[in-house]
């Protein structure tokens, strides 16, 4: 691995780029803030409402809740109160999972989110490059494999996972159709159990992958036509250097913008996680804001909100650093070498 | 090797480009459907006109719904209101983009920068999940208040690509020669930049009117789509809650899927081929 | 005519304009009425920089120009239109001068929009047409055609003619000919030097010393933003003194000598200023007085003649 | 042995039109001679070179063959071509700024070439760092990447690899016109010691630019409009050109002597002929002020004195 120079405009780009993630992140929980506040209809009359109570109790119910979410204190008051929860951990309470707090419904998403999205990524994207790559060999494979792209990443996520569902658990009956593992087992590290686990995780993961794979190898094929393009390909052509040579160092300099495109895409790719998850009840995240949103649930629908930014931008800013570190250009460049 | 007139040159191209006809005649197919389909059909898309869960007849082309509507009817007013989104929700995206593309691109320096993170935040902040906590919140939603959110995020994809490309062109030297000419900043950008980007600026809107597309598709299936109308994610939804996939009612969820597929597939491939028509050197592949 | 008074260019660079690039440091020359003046510079010496100070399509970081009296880093709006009716500049690449979706003579409607808004038609298609003729050019060939229909010599004329429409007092040339191929080169230039006689200074800015040389009276040479010498293009030509200049003219390729013969030449010149022994350089036995005064020949034993201070007349 | 070739004929085939870039191009390049190719750009200097050692789409070999060191060079033939190249002929691209792939260390790139050409790395490695410091490049660029290299150095770092297996012709593509008067003349220095030093046998340096070759080639050739128009040694060519474009081109070069005020120099009016659907015969026939009937056929490009080839009906052939 090259020896990692840190100079001090290295440490200059990161401090930017840290500066922009985390303004990023306060606006996100600001406007997270604001929603329930000014907008129309008081979550605390939805909630009570929905209970069916009547006459003075109304009047009870209403005073203990707004005092209990902190919603007679002035604004800023419960700004101030709002962070301070949020640095502690505390995403308040679920109303219709009442009593426990957010954090810990989320917690019990986020392992199967984690399980789904990041093998779901990773590989589309690996196979999407080399695949795009491949297309790039020939006319023929570029006229007739690349509309298969178009097609994959025109597909809305859901309603591949639906087709899926539909061919694999109604017609040929191979998978499980609904819920993170069987509700006859209880979570044990039994072999029946990770098996369950596993065919419930396979197709969300296969119908993410797919349409992630699609968008991937348009977005390889058109840069690695660019690079074969580019001048040090001409060269080593006229050095009567081999096609293959010629074909991995093009494919190694047309990866480098898809990283940068990967953190890009990663706000796309989360928001089809959650569409494909309430297809297949998966347990995650998503499954979660459906039900928060059904039960009109807004602090855990705020809980959610907060996770999936914070891993976004935690994504972005490793995908950022690792950019740095793979493509020479860049990290040289900063320290104005050359 | 210099070319006759620019005009038909294009032209020349374009006629000929197959990925352009394919896509381009979808989309058409799609859009007459969208204003004819109403004509052919005597129903209402939430009217209870025939058997619950009946397979495609003569009489209902695609079958009934769980509650008996007509598939058909739901479909064709479903795309018209997914055209409606695609148009004012990318249309919206692609003024956003070039407003703030162009100032960024064209006045460069602290403004650039400015501009160049506000992009990035809202590029890095999940679009879709913000959407959700506004959608849950708005009791009653309309198409247009759902098309303006969506464009409200999608405005940053259109930024950056033409920023880049007004970038490129402001340094060029016939700029220079314009402000030479004592044109004034705005005059320039307008009938001497502008026009060179129209090509540019085609192929932004389709790719923003195709994502509009896609992100009020997922949007509706979620249940956050439109109170007042039908869209085809919608219908969608609508089969997974009733429990289309167990009652085996494929004729319900297939055809909204296959026409947002269709239509977006179709404007991703028009987009390359205007791509091609455009810039020669992708022409030789 | 035109007056830079130590005039400088700093670029603020790297992330929030953390360093700072010095590209023209207090550069002052100043170019008279119907003078040439070369500008000299290799790539990245801040000559083209300068140019667009001139022109105003850059800030200047310090000092002043002045034109006919006028600060012209102050002008705005209006003074500056004004000021663009009596200089004008022309560009190097003429396809990057022309927006490619337009008609090439477009640059004619521009300015009679700006500047002759009020001008009749007839009166403005002879005007038109005398400049064309006199920048070499038969308008039928010429007008109405897109900027790839015509060669690089005819869109260059083209911007000559756009100056001669205002009679500009002062063109910047930035490099106009050296995209151009050396048949059609040398007519533009030609073409430039006549516009000397029509009353137009000209500020000609090249990395080519023979162009410089054939056109101009008097060359600043520009090294890393800084000027090296300045003065009569003879002078500098035959006579470089800073050993930049020095380098620059041992280096250019030239059709009349080979570079061998123009280094002994150079070294001759300067051996030759010293007055004393023109082998002094390279005498491994050489000492003070060698190079002090130029020995003559005595004759060290019979018939047998030496220049050299270690012998003496027999 | 030398380079030799006869008719070579190249045309490019786009969608829609057909360029005759090359026509009928005979030649001969003797073992040690460095040729220089000039002429104004249009010409098929670069299309001669190029179809020499990388003849691909949208180029199209019509008709013609080139033998080098007395063994036929496939020029047609993408595959079988690959053995000549690097190892017997070899390139300096016109593009030689960025001609090496950026996210490589210049040393790892190299290596990796010459072990795909059957090339042993460390057998190469002490002469490879013999001709750095004939370039005057430290040892340590071959573990830095081309970005922190300047033009000059990038310049001369794509001549060692150029001519790292000795080819026997070596071709330099405009490799002076975008450096500086004083890294121009270093780097042209720099080739005549590369053959000199046997790191090539002949050389043919195309250039616009006649005052560089005039400093480093024996001999010139001028192409117009895709034919051979003279070639001869540069000291015949400058100082006593018979083909008339020559004349008016080399009148027409502003040399450090010449001032406006004592002698106005003049171009050649027109300009060339748009290789879509060539004039017939003499493509010079339209510009040149001694144009007669007889040039509607094409001259053949024939010896009218030892080593000075003419085609031109106004020079008589020796034999003629």
């Amino acid at each position: 691995m090259t020896c990692f120079r840190v100079g001090g405009d290295v440490r200059q780009y990161f401090g930017r780029k840290l500066l922009i993630y985390i303004l990023t992140f306060f606006i996100a929980v600001t406007v997270d803030w604001l929603i329930p506040r000014f907008m129309p209809g008081n979550p605390i009359d939805i909630m009570i409402s929905r209970a069916g109570l009547r006459g003075s109790a109304v009047k009870t119910m209403y005073d203990y809740y707004t005092q209990l979410f902190g919603l007679n204190l002035p604004i800023w008051q419960q700004y101030l109160n709002f962070w301070s929860a949020l640095l502690r951990g505390d995403l308040g309470i679920s109303i219709f999972l009442f009593p426990t707090p957010v954090a810990d419904v989320l917690m019990g998403a986020v392992p199967y989110d984690l399980a789904l999205l990041l093998p779901a990524i990773l590989l589309s994207w690996w196979a999407g490059n080399h695949f795009g790559a491949f297309a790039a060999r020939s006319k023929w494979l570029d006229n007739t494999l690349l509309p298969v792209g178009y097609i994959l990443t025109a597909t809305p996520y859901m309603w591949l996972g639906i087709l899926l569902a539909w061919l694999f658990c109604i017609v040929w009956r191979v998978f499980p159709l609904a819920g993170g593992y069987s509700f006859d087992l209880r979570p044990d590290l039994s072999l029946t159990f990770v098996w369950s686990l596993v065919s419930h995780w396979f197709l969300p993961f296969v119908s993410l992958f797919i349409v992630g794979f699609g968008g991937w190898a348009i977005g390889m094929r058109n840069m690695i036509i660019y690079e074969l393009e580019a001048d040090y390909s001409h060269y080593l052509e006229a050095l009567g250097a081999p096609r293959k040579l010629i074909r991995k160092y093009a494919f190694n300099n047309a990866v480098l913008p898809q990283i940068t495109g990967l953190a890009l895409q990663l706000g796309v790719v989360v928001a089809g996680a959650l569409a494909t998850e309430v297809v297949f009840a998966y347990p995650g995240i998503g499954y979660l804001i459906l039900q928060a949103i059904h039960n009109q649930d807004y602090f855990l629908l705020q809980g959610c909100f907060l996770f999936v930014v914070i891993g976004v931008l935690l994504a972005n800013f490793i995908i950022d650093v690792a950019y740095v570190l793979v493509d020479p250009r860049t990290r040289i460049g900063m320290q104005g070498g050359g | 090797m210099p070319s006759p007139k620019k005009k038909n040159e294009i032209l020349f191209f374009a006629l000929r480009n197959n990925k352009l006809r394919i896509g381009l005649s979808i989309v058409l197919f799609f859009v007459v459907l969208t204003f004819v389909g109403p004509l052919l059909t005597q129903y209402k898309p939430d009217e209870f006109v025939g058997p619950p869960s009946s397979p495609p007849s003569s009489k209902f082309w695609f079958g009934t719904t769980t509650f008996g509507e007509d598939v058909f009817t739901q479909l064709v007013y479903g795309l018209g209101s997914t055209f409606m989104v695609g148009l004012i929700g990318g249309g919206l995206g692609t003024l956003l983009g070039v407003l703030i593309g162009f100032t960024a691109g064209y006045r460069g320096g602290l403004v650039d920068e400015l501009l160049n993170m506000l992009t990035n935040i809202v590029l890095s902040v999940p679009a879709l999940v913000v959407l959700l906590i506004i959608a849950a919140y708005l009791q009653v939603r309309s198409l247009f208040t759902e098309s303006i959110f969506i464009a409200f995020f999608a405005w940053p994809w259109a930024a950056r690509a033409i920023r880049a490309q007004t970038f490129s062109l402001r340094i060029r030297d016939f700029v220079d020669l314009a402000r030479l000419s004592g044109m004034s900043s705005l005059k320039i950008i307008f009938t001497e930049i502008a026009p060179n980007m129209m090509s540019y600026l085609l192929l932004v809107f389709i790719l923003q009117f195709g994502g509009a597309i896609l992100t009020a598709a997922t949007l509706d299936f979620i249940g956050l789509g439109p109170t007042n109308a039908i869209s085809l994610g919608l219908m969608m939804n609508m089969a997974v809650l009733w429990g289309a996939l167990i009652l085996g009612t494929w004729w319900w969820f297939i055809p909204p899927g296959v026409a947002i597929t269709a239509i977006v597939g179709a404007l991703y491939v028009t987009n390359v081929g205007l791509d091609e028509v455009f810039n020669p050197k992708l022409r030789e592949m | 005519m035109l007056k830079l008074d130590n005039i400088s260019k700093v670029y603020k660079v790297g992330t929030f304009g953390g360093k700072e690039l010095h590209a023209v440091s207090n550069v002052s020359f100043d170019v008279g009425d119907r003078e040439v003046v070369s500008l000299i510079g290799e790539s990245g010496s801040g000559k083209s920089t300068i140019g667009k100070m001139i022109l105003r399509l850059i800030s200047i970081s310090a000092g002043t120009i002045v034109c006919n009296g006028v600060d012209v880093s102050t002008l705005k709006g209006a003074g500056l239109k004004e000021y663009y009716r009596s200089v004008q500049g022309v560009f190097q690449d003429p396809f990057s001068t022309y927006n490619p979706i337009f008609k090439a003579d477009r640059i004619f409607t521009i300015i009679r929009d700006e500047f002759f808004p009020r001008i009749s038609a007839p009166e403005w298609n002879d005007k038109l047409e005398k400049s064309l003729t006199d920048v070499g050019l038969n308008p039928e060939h010429v007008l109405d055609k897109f900027p790839h229909q015509l060669s690089g010599g005819q869109l260059q004329r083209f911007l000559l003619a756009r100056a001669l429409l205002l009679d500009v007092k002062f063109l910047v040339a930035d490099e106009i000919i050296s995209m151009l191929d050396a048949s059609t080169r040398i007519d533009v230039l030609n073409l430039l030097a006549d516009l000397k006689s029509r009353g137009l200074s000209i500020l000609f800015i090249t990395h080519d010393l023979s162009l410089a040389h054939y056109i101009s009276e008097r060359a600043v040479i520009l090294y890393r933003g800084c000027v090296a010498e300045v003065g009569a293009t003879e002078k500098i030509f035959g006579n470089p003194l800073h050993p930049y200049t020095q380098m620059l003219m041992a280096s250019v390729p030239r059709l009349d000598k080979k570079w061998g013969q123009v280094e002994v030449e150079l070294k001759a010149k300067q051996s030759g200023l010293t007055g004393g022994c023109v082998y002094e350089e390279r005498c491994p036995v050489a000492d003070t007085g060698c190079a002090r005064d130029r020995p003559t020949l005595v004759e060290a034993e019979c018939d047998h003649f030496v220049a050299c201070i270690r012998y003496k007349d027999k | 042995m030398s380079l030799q070739v006869k008719k070579l004929t190249v045309y490019y085939q786009t969608l829609r039109w057909v360029v005759r870039a090359l026509e009928d191009a005979t030649l001969t390049v003797a073992d040690g001679e460095i040729m220089g190719l000039a002429g104004e750009s249009g010409c098929g200097k670069s299309t001669l070179c190029n179809s020499l050692i990388l003849l691909k789409p949208p180029m199209r070999l019509v008709r013609g063959s080139v033998t080098l060191d007395g063994e036929e060079l496939p020029i047609g033939d993408m595959e079988r071509m690959n053995e000549f190249r690097f190892k017997r002929i070899s390139v300096i691209p016109q593009y030689a700024m960025n001609a090496m792939n950026p996210t490589r260390k210049i040393g790892k790139m190299t290596k990796e070439l010459l072990e795909s050409r059957k090339v042993d790395w460390k057998a190469t490695l002490p002469e490879l760092k013999r001709r750095l410091d004939l370039v005057k490049l430290s040892h340590d660029v071959l573990n830095m990447y081309p970005i922190e290299l300047s033009g000059g150095m990038k310049q001369r770092m794509v001549m060692v690899l150029s001519t790292l297996t000795d080819p026997s012709l070596l071709i330099a593509d405009e490799i002076t016109s975008a450096l500086d008067v004083s890294s121009q003349k270093a780097v042209a220095e720099m080739l005549v010691a590369f053959r000199s030093q046997g790191c090539c046998k002949s050389v043919i340096v195309i250039t616009h630019d006649i005052s560089i070759l005039y400093q480093i080639a024996n001999s010139i050739m001028i192409m117009y409009a895709g034919q051979l128009a003279e070639k001869a040694s540069t000291e015949v060519i400058i100082h006593s050109p018979r083909h008339p474009y020559t004349k008016l081109l080399i009148s027409s070069l502003p040399t450090v002597g010449v001032k406006y005020s004592e002698r106005h120099l003049k171009g050649i009016p027109g300009s060339p002929p748009l290789l879509l659907n060539p004039p017939v015969g003499c493509r010079f026939r339209e510009r040149c002020p001694v144009a007669f009937e007889k040039c509607i056929e094409e001259p053949p490009f024939v010896e009218i004195e030892k080593g000075h080839f003419v085609a031109c009906w106004k020079e008589p052939a020796k034999n003629a």
